[in-house]
């Protein structure tokens, strides 16, 4: 397990994080970037160390944590089980795909403020944003992935006396997986995105929040702390995502 | 072209029944068409009509592409045939049902389950408690001949193997039906010999009704009570072969047998006739 | 001619529709307030928009960043994509990178992102690029490495060198995959094209759209929704018809046997 | 492209009250030295904030700011500014930034909005220092006794009728609109705190305007005499307004250019005894350090400029 | 286990060339493991050492799931052998290349390419010219039996369809060595025959080397100058054996030769055998 953890290929992937920051210590320490827009990454990872022991911050990642991941699960499940109901279902995909043609495209932080009052200015709105934001990317590619079943194994299922709705969960779930879990990622990601905009527009607490107090007063540091700390986040949960797609998939071949 | 009821498979049942067997799988006039992508009409079955006795073991013969398998998928309830219709048990065939098992051509393995868990999938289904259900799938594992690799996925698996895999698969819940095309095609003579005696032994115990698509035509006037012959394509019935050998058939004396060395020069004399006469197209 | 069931299934988009505006109506006379308008008042406001030369140039204007971004996107992140599913090096190199930075929010970046590329259309473009890029890196990468090795060996044996087989081989064989990428690429930028003129803004389709959003003008903002829901529509039909024609031969063969009606 | 001309001078913009700058952008033909002596390249930013940033990066060279945005680049950014113009304060008798209720609220005073939810447009923007600073006077601390949420002007009117909040802060038009269908009082308003708070003016960089001052002298004068046409012909205005807002004529008509509206100075000059008074609210509620207003002051490009 | 180059093999070459046949392909002591997705190590092949003459057409026999696709994915350089190593003309194999033709057991045909495409994506790739390589390729689908097929894809053949598809592609582009897998299996008896004696004509025509993984003892003995025969798993060379039957050879003379009666039941003999000593594990 260690020695896996510490391959080649760990370091080939630390290799371009550490160009990206050499770049950035290298734009400050040339006079690309003036330190007040750009403080040196030094400063910056120094600060978030300092914050990540305080209380008050680690309440930001809370509030900013389970929103992403309330969000992100409402997605999921929504996307998955409204994607596999219309690849198997002509009725519903009949429904499904023309409302999901007008809905995907449309920008959902134009709605964020009928959200806020719909569902106040706490986790309510963000949730409900995040969830939106996220749900298309899972939703599209868990009906390609669903509707591109192999029909021989639902033919195998079927005969082996399996129920319709229950071939969903059999088969047509697991065989969908690894397309699922592309669009997981991509939805990861923008739930990442959006739960921070959201915080940005309006919010009292989270990461987001905390980084336009400081812009509006010019703390770069401040501003830089939450924007590394998601960015961690962000690889954090994917490595989590990455992880989980090696053991569901384990059977596939491309795993 | 009629189809007459197999006389031969009587023999078999038990002695109260001598009123004619009755029929477990009718093929009524059964054509299937195909759109291609090209967009034009492809005929792969035209007018089929075969009747199956329950408990009968029927294999199909016929060039590569006559449609054989096409005909199983019907058989099956997997696809519903563009004319005709099918019946199992007096009902038309609308769907798949547990009561006919398929072993596919490109076996159909579930990519995410070991050689154990596609092996336990059907009696799992069924109802069948997992304790009794792995016992079972064991042993049919070991049967076919693929023990110690139950925790294997169908990927690590060589071809014959995946083969093998989808035969225990289908064998693990005991549909009243098998509908196997080409169950051996990807096995060496020894462990093909090996899985018709098995296959022959469930058989006469359980009393199933075999449909069977091979290449082999001794393999098929090994096991069958009767043969389909299908004509190139479009797939037709040439002609129903009643294969009236005793049973139980033993390899070994049935090789030494004329009457079988007859069959299977009769049958293969037939498929060189039908290239003479050249392709259908 | 048509049957019941083919008619409702040409009506059923149409219908959709309706059911949809029917909710959005029922939903906002029954919450009465200012910032959500029923559809009549949105509705209402769109011949205002656009009718006027303006706001059409404005719209133009967004689409052909859009455009710009899209195309980028597609043609630098194909590439990059399959490159990851085929070589682990390349995947090790890039995954980590990509996934520090595409959850880092854009318009957080502005102050920075100004001051090298100013506060105009390379600005905005880049943003759409990095929405679209995003699904289209990892759909092809996840296409690229389920590709069927032996197809790869069999291309191999006939000579194809490690860059013909990605051309050749391991793109259209994940292109499916990869179309579904660019399918939720495009999504997601006319997501950015408007949301990336939220903070900056010159002319655009998300400048109408903001500025009646601060203004209060909530019928010309849900007018814009309609607007760009309609691009959606078309858009997404336009590309759908395209990748049909395209992946013609992986699509199955028989209708999946689930339907419950 | 002509941003690094010369000739042209990079203008950020907001919505809704520089009547002089939109009277530029929409009606060019009437002031001689635009496109002559030089070109303006126009970009509309979300609030005063993000200019402070565009500024301090460099990426323009001239924008509407407020006293405390701009006050925050200098602190934090290290900008250097000069404030050239001034575009709303509010003026004796005109329209003051307030707070509503709704009015059955128990709310009666400042100090009953102890424990309450209050809106206000940006945390830590330029109306919370007086806003703070009134509150402190009728002993409510703003940090411990309420609880302060963000809410953009466009949506105070709805959060305060669905009660999402229990009092909110009111700027034109909306507070216009909301008056018209009643049923909100005023509780406070910021004039209570200082009478002719500087609400935006303009600024330009300091290196810029050193190096092109006769750029930025021109840009002034058009500014000066733009805010001479929006407030000579009214009806021109509405027209010029509406089209950069998009907001229907009859809503302007309700407030604009009225005495429901802020005060505007008829040669654009900035308040800079005002701006002073504010930055010592700021400092006083620990918003900034104690600032000079003399280092915005330029010896001779400021309006009015004729 | 030492092996002789098969003199049988020498009637075939010119008159001028009566030195020993020079090796095209060497194996030398290469074990192939397999690391399964349960972290455990599978060894499928173990110490196999082989010399293929130029020329020569070997088959390989052995139990399903022994590590004959994988001996030939080492030949085509397609996976390193674990330890051992692998020549062809004296050079090490490191990778793919046009010299050596695999038909995969799997097929693996393009599935975005019609069949016409997928025979001429070969000789398109060698640079021929289109139409040539089009008229090429429209004969060998041809000799494939597929004529009227050409514009269907992939999805839309039988699986003998694909067979021959899979077979016509690679033949299609002139390979010195050919390695195929099985590439009969899933075709009736007739059209095999067919296919054989066609391979054979090819072969006799351009002496290609062929390296031919069969489940056939029949067809095995049948083809080649050696019969390579390999047992169960790990995969280990049990025997070779040189084919002494003259050429050109035509299968109704062959059929009543007593030799090759012999061979095929000496071999058979040899595979029960093995199977009577227990699978090894
Ligand atoms: N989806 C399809 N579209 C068009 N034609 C098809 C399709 N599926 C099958 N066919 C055609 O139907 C015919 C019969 O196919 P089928 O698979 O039943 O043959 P088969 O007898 O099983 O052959 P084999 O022995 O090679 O497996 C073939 O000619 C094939 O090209
Ligand atoms: N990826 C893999 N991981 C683990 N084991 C594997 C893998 N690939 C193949 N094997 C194992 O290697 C052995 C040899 O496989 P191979 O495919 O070479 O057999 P084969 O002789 O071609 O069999 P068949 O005649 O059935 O095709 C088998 O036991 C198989 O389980
Ligand atoms: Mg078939
Ligand atoms: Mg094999």
């Amino acid at each position: 397990m260690m020695s896996r953890f510490f391959s080649p290929n760990v370091f080939l992937g630390i290799a371009p994080i550490v160009l990206v920051i050499a770049v950035w210590q290298g734009l400050v320490s040339f006079g690309f970037a003036p330190a007040v827009l750009l403080p040196p990454p030094g400063f910056v990872f120094g600060r978030l160390l300092q914050q990540l022991v305080t209380f008050a911050f680690q309440q930001e990642i809370a509030a900013t944590l389970i929103r992403l991941f309330a969000g992100f699960a409402i997605a999921v499940v929504l996307g998955v089980s409204i994607g596999i109901a219309a690849a198997a279902n002509p009725a519903i995909n009949a429904v499904v795909r023309p409302i999901v043609r007008v809905l995907a495209p449309l920008p959902k932080v134009a709605l964020y403020p009928a959200l806020l009052l719909l569902l106040g200015f706490g986790h309510g709105s963000k949730i409900t944003l995040v969830a939106a934001d996220a749900l298309f990317p899972i939703l599209l590619s868990t009906y390609y992935g669903a509707s591109t079943v192999e029909q021989k194994l639902i033919w195998s299922a079927m005969a082996a006396g399996t129920p319709r709705y229950e071939i969903l969960f059999k088969v047509v779930l697991p065989a969908a997986m690894p397309s699922i879990l592309t669009g997981c990622r991509i939805g990861l990601v923008i739930s990442c995105i959006v739960v921070f905009l959201a915080e940005m527009i309006t919010s009292t607490d989270g990461l987001g929040h905390a980084l336009v107090t400081a812009a509006r007063t010019f703390q770069a540091v401040d501003m830089f702390v939450p924007l590394i700390t998601i960015s961690l986040l962000g690889l954090i949960l994917n490595g989590l995502l990455g992880a989980l797609r090696l053991y569901l998939l384990r059977g596939f071949p491309e795993a | 072209m009629t189809v007459v009821a197999a006389r031969s498979s009587e023999w078999m049942r038990p002695v109260t029944s001598q009123e004619p067997a009755s029929a477990i799988i009718e093929i009524d006039r059964v054509s299937q068409v195909f759109q291609t992508s090209a967009r034009k009409d492809h005929l792969a079955l035209s007018d089929i009509s075969l009747t199956i006795e329950e408990g009968a073991f029927v294999s199909i013969l016929g060039p590569s592409g006559c449609g054989k398998s096409t005909l199983l998928y019907i058989v099956g309830g997997f696809v519903s045939p563009t004319s005709g219709m099918a019946k199992i048990k007096g009902h038309a065939i609308t769907g798949p049902g547990p009561d006919r098992g398929p072993v596919f051509q490109e076996f159909a393995l579930f990519p995410w389950k070991t050689v154990l868990g596609n092996v336990m999938y059907g009696p799992r289904q069924q109802g069948v408690r997992t304790a009794e259900a792995e016992a079972q799938s064991r042993a049919l594992i070991e049967m076919v001949g693929l023990k110690g690799y139950e925790n294997f996925y169908p990927k690590e698996l060589s071809g014959g193997m995946k083969q093998r895999v989808a035969l225990a698969r289908t064998l693990a819940y005991h549909p009243e039906v098998l509908l196997m095309d080409e169950p051996f095609g990807a096995l060496d003579a020894h462990t093909r010999t090996r899985l018709q005696n098995d296959l022959l032994t469930i058989w006469e115990r359980d009393r199933k009704t075999v449909l069977f698509v091979t290449h082999s035509v001794d393999e098929a006037v090994f096991l069958s009570d009767k043969v389909v012959m299908m004509s190139k394509s479009p797939g037709r019935i040439r002609q129903v072969i009643d294969i009236d050998l005793p049973r139980p058939r033993r390899r070994n004396e049935l090789l030494l047998d004329p009457r079988y060395q007859k069959y299977v020069v009769d049958i293969e004399r037939m498929f060189d006739e039908s290239d003479e006469a050249g392709p259908v197209s | 001619m048509m049957t019941p069931a083919a008619l409702i299934k040409r009506a059923a988009p149409v219908l959709a529709c309706i059911g949809l505006l029917a909710v959005w109506q029922v939903a906002s006379v029954a919450l009465k307030n200012d910032s959500f308008p029923t559809v009549i008042e949105a509705v209402r406001a769109i011949p205002d928009i656009l009718g006027d030369k303006e706001s059409l140039l404005n719209i133009l204007a967004s689409l052909r960043r859009m455009a710009i971004g899209f195309g980028v996107a597609v043609l630098v992140s194909i590439p990059l994509g399959l490159l990851m599913g085929r070589s682990r090096g390349v995947a090790a190199f890039f995954n980590p990178l990509l996934m520090v930075i595409y959850p880092v929010p854009k318009a957080a970046l502005m102050p920075i992102i100004m001051l090298w590329l100013g506060v105009g259309d390379v600005t905005k473009t880049l943003v759409i690029f990095l929405g679209v890029s995003l699904p289209v890196i990892y759909h092809s990468f996840e296409g690229a490495k389920a590709v069927e090795e032996k197809m790869l060996w069999s291309g191999a044996a006939m000579g194809l060198s490690p860059a013909q087989r990605l051309v050749r081989i391991v793109l259209p064989a994940a292109l499916p995959e990869i179309l579904t990428g660019c399918r939720t690429g495009l999504v997601l930028a006319l997501i950015t094209m408007i949301t990336s003129e939220m903070i900056a803004r010159q002319s655009g389709a998300g400048n109408i759209l903001f500025n009646a959003l601060d203004m209060g003008q909530y019928d010309t903002v849900f007018a814009m929704i309609i607007i760009v829901g309609a691009m959606g529509i078309f858009l997404d039909a336009l590309f759908e018809r395209a990748r049909a024609r395209l992946v013609r031969w992986s699509e199955p063969q028989f209708d999946m046997p689930l339907s419950f009606s | 492209s002509p941003s690094w001309g010369q000739q042209t001078i990079r203008v950020g913009w907001t919505i809704p009250a520089e009547e002089s700058k939109y009277w530029m952008m929409r009606r060019p033909a009437e002031f001689p030295s635009i496109g002559k002596t030089y070109n303006v390249e126009w970009t509309q930013f979300q609030g005063t904030a993000p200019m402070t940033q565009a500024l301090a990066a460099g990426a323009l060279d001239c924008a509407t700011q407020a006293p405390l945005s701009l006050s925050n680049g200098v602190v934090g950014g290290n900008l250097k500014a000069y404030i050239v113009a001034q575009h709303v304060f509010e003026k004796p008798g005109g329209f003051s930034v307030y707070w509503a209720v709704k009015d059955d609220s128990p709310i009666k005073t400042i100090a009953d909005l102890k424990g309450k939810t209050v809106g206000i447009s940006v945390i830590g923007g330029g109306t919370q220092g007086p806003f703070n600073l009134l509150l402190k006077q009728n002993g409510v601390d703003p940090a411990k006794d309420i609880k302060l949420v963000e809410v953009g002007f466009a949506v105070s009117e709805d959060a305060l009728r669905q009660g999402r909040v229990d009092a909110v802060n009111m700027n034109q038009p909306f507070a216009a609109r909301a008056e018209a269908k009643g049923g909100t009082r005023k509780l406070f308003s910021l004039s209570q705190a200082m009478p002719n708070i500087v609400h935006i003016l303009e600024a330009c960089r300091a290196d810029f305007v050193d190096k092109n001052p006769q750029l930025v002298k021109a840009y002034v004068r058009d500014i000066t005499s733009g805010m001479k046409k929006a407030l000579a012909n009214r009806e021109e205005t509405l027209k010029v307004v509406n089209e950069v807002l998009k907001a229907p004529v009859p809503v302007l008509e309700t407030y604009l250019l009225k005495d429901n509206d802020f005060g505007r100075d008829p040669g654009a000059a900035p308040n800079f005894p005002a701006i002073q008074k504010m930055l010592d609210i700021y400092a006083e509620t620990g918003m900034l350090p104690k600032l000079d207003v003399a280092q915005f002051k330029h010896p001779t490009i400021v309006a009015p400029l004729q």
